[in-house]
């Protein structure tokens, strides 16, 4: 088992017959990613990788039903293509796009929210269960970064990931299932809502947040601790701490303003609620190791 | 992208939001600014003696007698930092005389402004906040008002809470009639004033929604004597990634500090400046973050934010041009990239040395996709390939303090 | 009990501060709606019949929590005053007013959909218990057409439900509740969507429906009844059975092209899901007797 | 309101939807029509024969020498009724002379027609079918489409319904990209059809929205050889209910069969013609849908559908006006009103009486509020006073028929 995605779950690829799509598509199906059917508007009856390519996601869905999509359209068709996702009524949406306009993203999340449907992403790397499955893009390959194992991920940058998935995997440590959120302003989904998945997942023993600056998905990490929704140990490594009040550095999410957004308020709310904190990625093994047995 | 002020006051008055009378000039020579500044003032205060009024009246209820200005002329740096009153670059000045010596002052006391606005002075009863942004949660768009205007809201929110207002709007429905006109009579107003700030609000909605922006913000709004409401500030920060179909929104000097940022910008690399030793070179927005803060932790100072990540993982020569502009003691590059190749970078880095030759040394932590390969090119051309991030910092800051590495 | 409103179910009216509304509003109180709170803008502070006026429905609703909203507003401001009414909460509302533009109608009824919310109307009547309650316009002052008992009335129309009501009173029974949907091309209400309520209603043994020509509300209910969703006798009249196709004759939804939205086509559904239907309103009365006792 | 064609299709053309180049002319004495139908098919024709070209091309992707157009011109009756073709109101002409010809031919069949278009032939490839309506029950838009075009949509259902595809929108959201891509996909085009499809059919969207209509439809939709798509016909119903805010629209003469239809338009009263013998005069819509069929049920015949209730209730005078226009040989009057008072139209028809002296027998049956009052009134002017509607149909079809009452 794993949570959002895992080796029985019928994938869509949507704008996947281009280079870059069609690269990591195959890395998907070797990494255990069931892929059902591709949309390529104009190139249906053509063949990726071995499976049948459609004008439409209904057309597609209509002959090999979909449990999620995963998106490589680039941003500016992101927010259509995630709506003719969500219209034919894909649960689950990953979209890799890195940058999407803001507008866009509202309304893709408000469809989402509208449909019941979730969507990760924009400007993410996906979702990967080590081992299992993989529905974006990540370095698999590497051993020392994406090895199985019991920890849950949560994170919203792509690179720092891989530095802490580094520490956690060197720690002895493996992962259980990775969501990378994304670091736009308004990312598809938040941290909080993946953490019911990972409270029932009996492959996840703790969780770590990998988060920084700017908005409040850690506040709602630690609200989500507070009120027993999840109960699992939590770890969090949050970038950002001495960053400059009211300069943007990196994601367009990842700005405070006064004491809004700031890591110092995220920390004081994750450690009220119980959750251990690193702040540096090196320690995130050791505040692991204290917590999970 | 920030706009400054009288930009952002341009869009307000095509969607029909009053703004004072205004002039702008650019920051020159001493006396050809004062000259500039102070025909500029007296023109200003002529046509508020004359017709004392706005530029922008969409009502048609405001009469020549109306007495919205008060004697005198605002002159205001065009900077996208803020606390601009504080800091001495926003200053009343009461005849064309003092404006064109007010502007030759901020000037000197601030040499990075460009750009001058003069403007007419609001005599106003009261001053209010205005401002539409995102809820990231809800997915809708959240207006905040309130009666206690010229304040920072985030000030606001710490000390006087209950003063905010909250509108949520959906983002497929829009703003609604009912909305704007329920929040005027939230902040206690009445009769004619509702009407005027739902239009405002309404106005400010399109401002919003149609050019693309993060954050549409008045504040002060003014509201005059006679119930007019005229825009003090404008603060409107356009979504970068909406920047391709916002084609009206041109990068341009003015809204950056230093040439370098400008000339980042252009190129489509995030970059910060700041004023320390270290010149970080990283990829991936939320690891040049973290790399920023350890160099903190361990007792250095940053001299640029710099990520060629993502899209600009093919530019390290373009990036270390940039950093080489600064005044640091050393390069400090980091990453960990999936689809940013390791190998790719490094190859790039080794190039950018051998063609820009530069005078400070560079420490490399280059992990992620071929990182083996990416080794190998960085030990051939003889830089270390250090592998930890921790170890890089240490090594960047032992060296921009002098120690021997 | 009655369905939609009783004499529990507090109301705030929109708009109602003007002659017509405030006429109406005395009749409805008169009649045993409990009217909270009044909402005009600009005039909060005032009173109407005794109860306090408010700025907006939010202001009025957080003093006074109302369970349903009747709007008097003019056709144009229908659309903004529905959607004032659903945001603030409240999850049933009356809107009487007869000429409200078709993409307004759409989207009071979308919204209200999305908001789990009933609006009836425009270009109603409103909602009668006779005895008991009113959201409405109702002649309840002409015994022989607004008698209190156990016949659920469903209705497009308005002077042809008086016409109805009065052959029904004439057979001896007498009304429960009856629920005006209103005459236009896209109602906030449709037929089938009370019949759960009358379904449960122990007052109700029989539902007349009150149906024309156009629209497909009344294959709707047939649907229902095929379905068991409704279990109990139902007896329509409809009208324009000879009315010529292709040609606008009174209500906005009241146009059949082609073979749809015929009232032959919709008397051939309801006989076949086993109602009656009359074919003069004098013959409603006759026919109900045949299946109440 | 039904647009007559030529109406429609200007609304097209301004909204990016290419339609034939066309002329208007108007009915006069013969041969002043057929001179003027003459020189405007001439226009047409050598405009075919030089340029080529529709009138609009936004795609501005056919040349000169595109072969949209057959030689001849299109004669067409601008009447809201359908089936024009099967009435030989649409007339195929091969030269100006014909189309002369043919434009005194459809006035002299249906001397009510009083605007005539030409309009340049065009050679297509296939038609289709497309409409944009509402579906009640979901609340959202509806677009039709088929590739099996000019047959009448019901028809199609019945014959071929697997030829329709449907797309619904939400009224929030509003037309999608993919939703007009899918349904080009779905009904069999490719490559560029497929996009300059979704753009008519965002273009006839835009329509259908800012115009506040019921129905948009085009059928047919030419595909020419080039694969253009060019409107063939126009149907746009506006909603009566928006007219208001849509002031573009006038309700014109031309709109209406009859004089009296357009001037009932005018007073906001709905009114239909037919051509039998009892004119109504009821008020409330759903009654006097009612007693039309109780009229028919007994064997009578109608004169002319109207309704003064609602906001007409006080128009008694103006609603028996319009009656007494029809050689109607009796008014049956039946109303039950609530807000629309039987006391008030009591009193309305005895002064209407009074006034306009009607040549014709009158039967009244007036309930609902304040029905004694009533009662009195009608008794006191010498007006049988009945309050059965069997009765009063039973009585104005005796009337009509000459029986003795």
């Amino acid at each position: 088992m794993s949570i959002f995605v895992d080796g029985n779950t019928t994938i869509v690829l949507q704008g996947a017959t281009g280079s870059e799509g069609s690269f990591w598509a195959q890395h998907m199906i070797e990494m255990g990613a069931r892929v059902v059917a591709a949309v390529t508007p104009g190139k249906e009856g053509q063949k990726l990788h071995g499976v049948p390519v459609f004008h439409s996601v209904r057309r597609a869905h209509a002959q090999h039903a979909a449990k999620a999509a995963m998106l490589f359209v680039p941003p500016r068709f992101a927010r259509d293509a995630v709506l003719e996702a969500l219209d034919a009524g894909i649960p689950r949406v990953v979209t890799i796009a890195d940058g999407i306009p803001l507008h866009d993203q509202i309304q893709i999340r408000a469809a989402a929210r509208a449909e019941g449907a979730q969507v990760v992403g924009g400007n993410t790397s996906g979702v990967i269960s080590p081992g299992k499955s993989m529905v974006g893009m990540f370095p698999y390959w590497i051993e020392r970064v994406y090895r199985p194992g019991s920890i849950g991920v949560m994170t919203r940058s792509g690179s720092l990931t891989n530095e802490v998935t580094a520490w956690v995997v060197d720690a002895g440590f493996g992962v259980s299932t990775l969501v990378g959120v994304g670091g736009d302003l308004v990312p598809g989904s938040r941290f909080a809502e993946f953490l019911p998945a990972f409270e029932t997942d009996p492959e996840t023993q703790a969780v770590v947040i990998v988060g920084e600056l700017g908005g409040t998905m850690e506040e709602e990490v630690a609200e989500a601790i507070r009120d027993g929704v999840f109960t699992k140990p939590v770890v969090a490594f949050l970038g950002g701490r001495t960053a400059p009040s009211g300069k943007r550095m990196g994601h367009a999410g990842a700005i405070a303003t006064g004491s809004s957004g700031t890591v110092a308020g995220k920390v004081k709310e994750l450690e009220g609620a119980g959750a251990l904190v690193a702040d540096r990625p090196c320690r995130v093994g050791e505040l692991l190791a204290r917590v999970v047995q | 992208m920030r706009l400054l002020e009288y930009q952002g006051k341009a869009v307000f008055k095509e969607a029909g939001i009053m703004v004072p009378a205004a002039r702008v000039v650019r920051a020159s020579e001493n006396q050809a600014l004062r000259d500039e500044a102070c025909a500029a003032a007296r023109e200003l205060m002529s046509a508020a003696g004359i017709g004392r009024q706005a530029e922008q009246d969409p009502t048609g209820s405001s009469g020549g007698e109306t007495a919205w200005f008060a004697p005198g002329v605002m002159v205001k740096a065009q900077v996208t930092s803020g606390g601009r009153g504080k800091a001495g670059l926003i200053v009343r000045a009461e005849s064309p005389e003092d404006a064109g010596q007010a502007a030759v002052a901020i000037v000197e006391r601030e040499p990075s402004v460009r750009v001058i606005l003069l403007e007419q002075m609001v005599d106003s009863a009261c001053e209010l906040y205005l401002s539409i942004s995102t809820d990231a949660g809800s997915a809708r768009h959240l207006i905040l008002a309130s009666a206690v205007g010229g304040v920072e809201i985030e000030t606001l929110a710490e000390q006087n809470p209950t003063a905010i207002q909250r509108v949520s709007v959906d983002p497929f429905m829009g703003l609604q009639p009912y909305q704007t006109r329920g929040l005027g009579y939230d902040l206690g107003f009445s009769g004619e004033l509702v009407k005027r700030f739902a239009q405002v609000t309404s106005s400010l909605y399109q401002v919003f929604r149609a050019n693309d922006t993060e954050l549409a913000e008045i504040n002060p709004l003014f509201v005059t004597q006679d119930g007019s409401l005229i825009a003090g500030d404008s603060k409107l920060i356009i979504d970068d990634n909406s920047l391709n179909r916002q084609p009206q929104f041109e990068v341009t000097r003015e809204q950056y500090g230093t040439d370098t940022e400008y000339e980042a910008a252009l190129e489509g690399i995030p970059y910060v400046q700041f004023d320390g030793d270290i010149s970080l070179m990283c990829a991936g927005a939320g690891l040049t973050t973290t790399v920023y803060d350890l160099v903190q932790f361990e007792g250095g100072t940053v001299a640029n934010y710099l990520e060629f990540g993502g899209p600009n993982y093919r530019k390290a020569r373009r990036a270390m041009e940039l950093c080489l502009k600064n005044r640091s003691s050393v390069i400090l590059i980091v990453t960990f990239g999936t689809i940013a190749r390791a190998d790719v970078m490094a190859e790039g880095i080794v190039g950018a040395i051998a063609e820009l030759k530069p005078d400070r040394p560079i420490v490399t932590c280059i992990r992620g996709t071929n990182e083996e390969a990416a080794t190998e090119t960085l030990a051939d051309a003889g830089i270390e390939p250090l592998l930890d991030t921790e170890e890089a910092v240490r090594r960047a800051v032992a060296i921009a303090k002098g120690e021997q590495v």
